[in-house]
Formats: C-alpha cells, structure tokens, sequence
C-alpha cells in the first residue's frame, strides 16, 4: 500500500499494531465498574471495566469489544493512555481528545496527556470513523462522571 | 451497448480518487449521472427558470410545459395510463409516507393487518410500524422458506379480510433478491387490500410496467435512476389517488380557498403543495430518456452479467461470504459479502485509498443484515457504466486491503 | 452595490423574450439564480456526487461535509445558535405543514385558538384550518384597524391560555406590506402559544435575526433567494424540534431498527426522512454565501428603492390602483395593482410579448386578493439585479397595453 | 404593437372586436334554462341563458360576463357559432372546439362546422389561457348536455 496517505494517518502502524494485539484486554475480577458501549449502525462494541483506587486512581482496567480497526485499536490505545491516571486527569484528557477529534487548538501540555492515544488523530479527516475512535472513550466517561 | 460511450457520457467517471481512476460501486445508494441530465438543470436555471402553473409570462409557460412533459415521460417509463397518475415527490420515502399518512390513515383501523418481508428498507418499514401503532394495527412479515424466498403458500393462508395493505420491495437494496411481486400481487387481489410496490431498486434498472404488475402504488426515487437529487415519485392508480385526501396543504394544491375553507384541486397538484422541485422533475425526464434511450432490456442484461461476475469471483475468495447468494435468476447487480475478520468499515476505507467507491454499514435495512448474525456488511452495487475491468480492480484492490488488515 | 456587476451574474438576464430583452419583475414568486449557485450543482453532480451520511468513500465524506457545510451557511444567514435548528424541507409549505402535522397534532386540542393574519398566502392558512378542523380548535384572524393596520390592542384583547399557535406573515407576497412581527411575538408571549413566521418574503430581501426576532419557528423557501427549486428551511428552536414527534419516516430519520420498533435518530435528521436534497441544500449554501458577500442591508436598500420608484410611477397613471399602498416603511418591493377595465390576464400576455415579466392571478392568496373586490390582480415584485431601466420600460409597456385593450 | 405574432395569433383583431362589442348580451326573457361558469382563479365569469326550441334548436342565446379579453370574446363567438344550430350540431361544435384548443386534427368539415369560433384557435400556444377560452363552452356543455 504505497500510494497511502490520508489513509495511513489514520491507520498509523501504531493503530494496527494496537488493533492485532490490543493490550489490556484481560477481564478484571473483584469489584470493578463495568459499562458497554455500542454503535448500531456499524456494530461496534467496547466493554470496559474499571476498578477505581480509593485515592481516585485508576488501577485496573480492562477493554474488550469486536468492531472496525479504528474503534478496537482506539480502546486499546486509551487503555494505556488513561491508566495510572487520576480521576481528575482523565476526564481532561478524555475532553482533550473530543478535541483533538473536533480539530480544536490544544496547547501542547495539553496535547501531552493524550499520550499514546495521540495516534487516533489522523481519525479527524473521516468523520463518519470519528464516532469509532470516540466508541470507547464515550464508555470511559460514563463510568468516570460517577466519581 | 456501447459502454465506452456510455461512459463518456459521465463527467464524474473521470474524476481521480486519492490518485487512482474512480471506481463507483455505489449505485444503490445513489447513481452518477449523465451530462444529458446536468446539461438540463443548467439550461432550465440559464434560459427558462420560473414558477409553474398560472403563470401567463413565456418564462413561466415553458418551465410549466417542460415540468409537465416531464411527467409525462415518467408516465410512459412506467407505462402508467394517466399522467394524472405520476406524482412528484423528494423522494421514495416520501412517497411511501404519503401512502401511510393519506390513504392508511383513513383506511387502516384497529385490528387490521398490513403485511411487508424481511428485506425491506427502513422506508418501507418504519411508516407502517408508525401507522400500525397509531391505528392499534398489526404490522406482519410475510414468512420465508427454508431456501430464504418469500413463502407464499403460508402468506396465502394468512391474508384475508383484515388485510389492508401489502408492501413490498421490489428488489432488495441489500442481496439484490428480486420479490416474487407479480404472485404476491395476485394473491393480494384475492382481499380487500391495496398494494404498494418500493421499485427504488428496479425501476432504475429493469423494464417496469405497473399495468402489468397491476400494483395499487409504487413508488421510487429519481437520484438512483440517474436523475438529480430532491425528486421522488409517487405512482398511484387514478381511482385510488383521487378518492385519498391530500397530504401536504398550501399553493397549488387548492382550487380554491376563503378564510374559512378550501377546496382541493385536481390530481397530480392536489398532492403537490408549494413551488415543486420544477429544474429537478425536468431533469428526471432527461434520465428517462436516457435510459428509455439505452433500453431497459439492455440496462438489465448488462447488470447482471456484471453481477454474475461478481459473484463468481467471491466463489474463489476464502474468508469472504456473500450474503443471501441465490441463483442467477434471482438477483440483480447488487452484491453484499461480509470478511469473516475484517470489519466493513475497515474495508471500505481500505478500498477508498484505491478509488473504489462501495458502501458499508445496515444499508438502511438493519433488521434484514442482523438477520444474518452482523450488524454491518459491504456492498457493491453496478449500473450501466460499470465495467468487469473495474470488477477485477475492486476484487484485487480487496484482497490487498484484506492482507493489511489481517 | 455594483449593479452592472450583479446583472452580469445571471444568465438569464441574457435572454430575449419575443425578442426583447427579458425584464423579470415576477420575484415573489421565484427569483433567478447567479452564476455560482448553478455552476455548484454542476460542480456536485460532475466532481462529488454521492449519497450523504454514513459512506466511508471520498466521494460521500466530501458530499456529507458540503452537506453540513451548506446547513452552518443557513444558520449564520438567519443567526441561529445551532445547526441542528435547521431542517432542510423541500419548501415552505412543507415546512408549515411538518409543524402543523407534529407540534401541532401533538399540542392544539379542542376548543384551542390558532391565531394568523388576513395577510397569509394559502401555504399559511389551508394547513391551520384543516389542524382546526381536525382538532376542533378555531382558527382565528388578527383584525385590522381601519387602515389596514394589524390592531395590535385587538389582538391582545383576543389571546389567553386557550392561544396556541400563531403563524404570521413577514411580508406579504401580494401587498409587500411588512407586518409588526416583533410586536407580536412580543404578545405571545404573554401566552403558551408557539410563533411561526412565513418569511418567504422576508429571508430573501432583508436581514432576519431569528434570535431578534425570538420566533419559535420560521420558514422560508430556497428558490426565492437565488437558490434551486426543491429546497426549503424549517429553523425551530432546539427545545421544541427535539420535543416534536418525527414526521416522515424512514432512512436516515432512525437511529436503530428492528423489525418490531425504531428509534429516532437526533436532530436535524430526525426530520429529514430517505435521501436529501443533496444537490440543491449545497446550492442554497451557495446562495447564502452570495448574498452575504452583497450584504441583506445592501439588497433591502436597493428594493425599496426601486418600489418606491414603481410606486411613484403608479401615482400619475390614471385607471390604475396599487392594492394596499402603504408608507415607505411598511413595504417592500412587491407592488400589485389592478386597472378599472383591463383585466390582469391580457395586462400579463400583453407585457409579456415586450418580454416583461409579472404575476398575475391570486398570488395562492386569494382571501387578501378578494378582500379588496377583485379575484386576480396584476403584481410586480423585484429583486437584486432590477434596474429603474427595466421599471421605465415596464410603465411604458404597460401604457401601451392598456392602449390596446382599452 | 408592431413586433406582436403569438400575441397577435391569440388576440385577433376579431377576438378584441369581440371583446369590446360583445353580442347576444341583451338578457332573455320568457322560459329559457341558465347557468353561470366561473373560474376560482382569475375571477372570469361567464353567465349563459339558452332557449332550445321544440325541434332542438338554439332558437335565442344571451351571454355576459366579466374577465379577460379571452373568456368574454370567446363567449360572444360561441354564442354566434351555435346560435340557430341542432342540440346535435352544438354538441358536436363543443367537441371540436376542445379538439382544436388541444391541437388535435381535425377535418375540414369539423373546422367549418366551429365557425367564427375558429378565431381562439390562437390561445392554444398559451395553455394557461385555454381555460379561459374555453370558459363559455363549459357552461354550454353544462345546459345542452341535459337534452
Ligand atoms: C408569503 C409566502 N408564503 C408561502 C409561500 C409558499 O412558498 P413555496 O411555494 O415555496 O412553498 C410563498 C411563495 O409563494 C409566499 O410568498
Ligand atoms: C429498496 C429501497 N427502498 C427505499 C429506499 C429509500 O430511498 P430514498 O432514500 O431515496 O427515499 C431505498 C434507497 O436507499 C431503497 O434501496
């Protein structure tokens, strides 16, 4: 695929790599929050579970779901990206990434705390995919506004 | 049939995708369209845009004659009897929705039954579940066979004095199946009921002849027959049309009206309320002699040798399955297939990057691809410009997006 | 403004009706179309032509974007606060009638009052008394004062907890008079009733605020704002189109089907059933952008200029009576007039063989047009690109038809 | 109005000649059938009164009315087409005029059989005028159709 472009933005290898071996994709045991999330017109699916420590950390979670390279790999992605962070971290960056989606201006501390998830940008030039890459980060807010 | 030609008379089938020849494989969703219809559109807003009907000034008679001529040709492309008969709408699903609000409001009641199959298309289900729940009516599904086709030995022990309206596809817009309607009309006429054809899917590309199908209603879309976006029609037999109460209420659907009331005008124009889509019904008539030109029989046979050969190439690919696949008698030049790992949308973005233009997701038809166990699929869809050069870059383009995404 | 320029813009001007240069002065009822707005269908039908919402190919992505794109144009153009508040229709009567058919089906009950002007055009009268009559509820006029004036103190005596919808003209069609909408809306909403504004004639000429204006809805059409025929808007504030039930069913409307249920999808497309308009909502864009780049001040400035010119030209013909003549600040450019002998139809042929073109008839508001003794009238109406050259050759055309039948 | 030659074709000089001098207007008396036309549109009125004699003639015709040049000539040349002719012959009249006015074929015969009527052969170049023509014909059919 050597004429790619556009295209390759979106599927950076990074996404494809996440895509084929997504990490954090081992179901949790014990006391865990638990939301699935799903988008009927193409039938992807995110299964998350979250277990949140008392000092308001994230310090399990686990994502699963069947669905489109960019909405298994997006989960995948945000996995990393939000783990280890506190409540209050990650619900700035889950805006971050609506904005980074939406084509806003981030400052570049900002851009930071997206992390690994920064590899969904190029998800931006097709919008019809942005509703994919936002699949799992929609599940992650529901259980996160809770706290 | 002159293809090369053909295809010249398509500007869009020029245009470069992401630095590759278009590939438009997307035609039941909407169809390209030729110069003959662009060039009307142009003409009609250049040389003789104006109101229609009443209007005395040259500008506004022409632009009625040429609407009116129009219709007329959408007439004869269906062999309706009446050009009173053809009324222009945005779209199919409109005037499916007419049929609902119109003559199943005053005609449904508590307890009737209205039967339609599984392969319909949102528009041909949604308005009558609506209908149905406001009436207290019960909505049915003609059953299918162990094979998939429509059973008719069963509908036939399941219809009776209750029912009231049968709607039903054509042709599927997701396998491509074409319905038995002639049978099931014919068994229709057995009861009370009125029958409504959604030809979205074979007017555009097989002879249709509603004096022949003897269909109640039928109803499909201009932008998928080659015509412009924004223009329907609603076939209805004369009878039945005129005894229906209007549906939309305003400019040129009255004959007369006072503070207190008005009176409804004749048909076509009592159901066409306000200005019409005037440069978009013209242009419908130049589609219609466009294809009418071509000939149905030709736009037909080409399709499905084109559809054949799609088929054909599946039978040799592993991990593809086609959807609904029926024999060559049965189906049009619509193939839907499903990868039993790679997700539609990866597909056809994948398939995007080399020009190739198919569509992915429920075709407007959720429940008909669940019943397949999938919430999505992909399509690929022909019409009288495709050719099996562009088959063999979709098929080979496929495999190469399948080995990236496997 | 740069007249020369705007001419210069539409083709059509270019044309010789029976052999004379084309004076369009039939405005009201449509209006020409520049250059841009048709070589933008072209450019969508021969560059990007695809169906909208959910293809993952270019071809869909582009059409969707251009899609969105042309309905943020609308929203700036009239200065809602969100997209979603605007739903394309094919015109303004439809789009009165999706809010009689759903805001008002779901919240006028017996007894209850819709109140609208002797103004209206029969797109804003014939869907209010067929509500009434379904719901038993009465449709009622604001009155007049002696001068012709809509009597505020009347109407306020008249509304109460029973008023629910008033719809009201911005500018009449047939007299160009400007109705107090702001004062009005003002005293509805003292009341729980909603506020519609027909601004068929308001959008196209003036600059129209719907948060000045703070209407609850407001409908106009494209075709008479340099757009194509087959596009309308229906702006509703987002509470109320999120509260109203859908009104056609189908495609794209949904968010999930079964075979059993729907559910709606949100707005705007809950109201925009089957495939759009396409073509035509981009070429509205289009249109928006061009009169913006003109400026709505600019254009009202030059149409009272030039009414005020034909009116001053009426005051010193005898046998000729301008209907409803008002102050300069209570009119636009729309002057209709009758002639003591002459009937409006041999007024409208005989002008139109010196190529000027006017409406004559009932202007579909035959109620206003009988309340001043006559059943047809003859109308001039104008927009951007007429000149004081056309009104002179106009008046003298005139004169020598009324010569000939005289 | 030098430049005239559709108009001229709808507005003969025999149509204004009509138009301004109208004839059978003087009202019948006595035991004639009547009846009014109008159209909703354009406000033409057309008030017809018919004495049939007992042999089936159009022994006397009165026509008036209000409208545009078309509707009221063209009720003056009807009445002096059918005036002294057989129910049968006006019927046949009426029939023929609709034929001429749709551009139909005619034979030599039925266009003699129209009479000075022939003169609004000219509106059928402008098919928003047709209904004014053929106003007067309506209303006759209306009244002779009962014999
Ligand atoms: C004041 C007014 N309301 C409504 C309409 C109806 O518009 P449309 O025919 O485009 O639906 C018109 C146009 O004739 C109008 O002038
Ligand atoms: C079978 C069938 N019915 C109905 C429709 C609806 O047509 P439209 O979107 O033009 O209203 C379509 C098109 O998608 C179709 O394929």
């Amino acid at each position: 695929m050597s004429e790619l472009s556009d295209f390759d933005d979106m599927y950076q290898e990074v996404i494809i790599d996440h895509y084929k071996n997504p990490r954090n994709s081992k179901k949790l045991s014990g006391n865990y929050d638990e939301t699935k999330a799903h988008n009927p017109f193409c039938g992807d699916e995110i299964e998350l579970q979250l277990i949140i420590s008392e000092d308001r950390i994230v310090e399990k979670i686990s994502v699963t779901g069947r669905g489109c390279a960019i909405s298994q790999s997006s989960g995948s992605l945000m996995s990393d990206s939000v783990y280890g962070k506190s409540i209050e971290e990650v619900k700035n960056i889950n805006l971050n990434v609506r904005a980074m989606l939406k084509d806003e201006e981030l400052s570049d501390e900002d851009l930071d705390s997206i992390g690994d998830s920064y590899a969904i940008e190029g998800v931006k030039k097709f919008p019809v995919r942005i509703k994919c890459a936002l699949l799992s980060w929609a599940a992650l807010k529901e259980l996160i506004d809770k706290y | 049939m002159d293809l090369e030609r053909i295809r010249k008379d398509f500007p869009i089938l020029k245009t470069k995708v992401n630095g590759n020849d278009l590939v438009y494989l997307d035609n039941a969703a909407t169809s390209q369209k030729p110069k003959l219809v662009i060039d009307s559109l142009v003409d009609y807003y250049e040389n003789y845009n104006s109101n229609v009907h009443r209007g005395v000034h040259t500008l506004s008679v022409k632009a009625t004659n040429e609407y009116e001529k129009s219709r007329s040709k959408v007439r004869e492309f269906i062999n309706a009897d009446k050009d009173e008969e053809i009324i222009y709408t945005r779209n199919a699903s409109e005037s499916l929705n007419i049929i609902a609000y119109t003559w199943g409001s005053r005609n449904v009641n508590k307890d009737d039954d209205i039967f339609i199959t599984p392969f319909e298309h949102h528009s041909n289900i949604v308005p009558w579940q609506e209908l149905c729940k406001n009436k207290k009516a019960n909505l049915k599904y003609i059953p299918l066979t162990e094979s998939g086709d429509v059973d008719l030995d069963k509908f036939k022990s399941m219809i009776g004095t209750k029912t009231k309206l049968i709607s039903i596809t054509h042709m599927s817009n997701v396998l491509g199946t074409l319905l038995p309607v002639k049978e099931i009309i014919n068994i229709a006429n057995s009861t009370p009921a009125v029958t409504v054809i959604d030809a979205c899917q074979s007017v555009p590309h097989m002879p249709v002849d509603v004096k022949d199908l003897d269909c109640d209603f039928l109803c499909f879309s201009g932008h998928k027959m080659l015509g412009p976006t924004g223009i329907g029609v609603l076939y209805g037999k004369f009878d039945i049309l005129n005894e229906m109460p209007p549906f939309l209420f305003g400019g040129d659907m009255i004959s007369e009206v006072t503070y207190e009331d008005a009176k409804w005008n004749d048909l076509p124009y009592k159901f066409e309320a306000g200005t019409p889509n005037i440069a978009d019904a013209i242009g419908l008539g130049f589609a219609c002699d466009y294809l009418k030109n071509i000939g149905m029989e030709n736009v037909w046979n080409h399709e499905i040798e084109i559809g054949e050969y799609i088929f054909s190439k599946f039978k040799s690919l592993d991990n593809f399955e086609v959807l609904g696949e029926k024999s060559k008698e049965k189906r049009g030049g619509v193939v839907s297939f499903s990868h039993n790992k790679v997700h539609p949308h990866d597909i056809g973005s994948g398939l995007d990057q080399f020009g190739v233009a198919i569509r992915t997701g429920h075709h407007c038809a959720m429940p008909l691809v669940r019943s397949y166990g999938i919430v999505a699929a992909s399509r690929a869809s022909v019409y009288i410009y495709n050719t099996k050069e562009e088959i063999d870059i979709f098929i080979n383009r496929l495999l190469e997006v399948e080995e990236y995404f496997k």
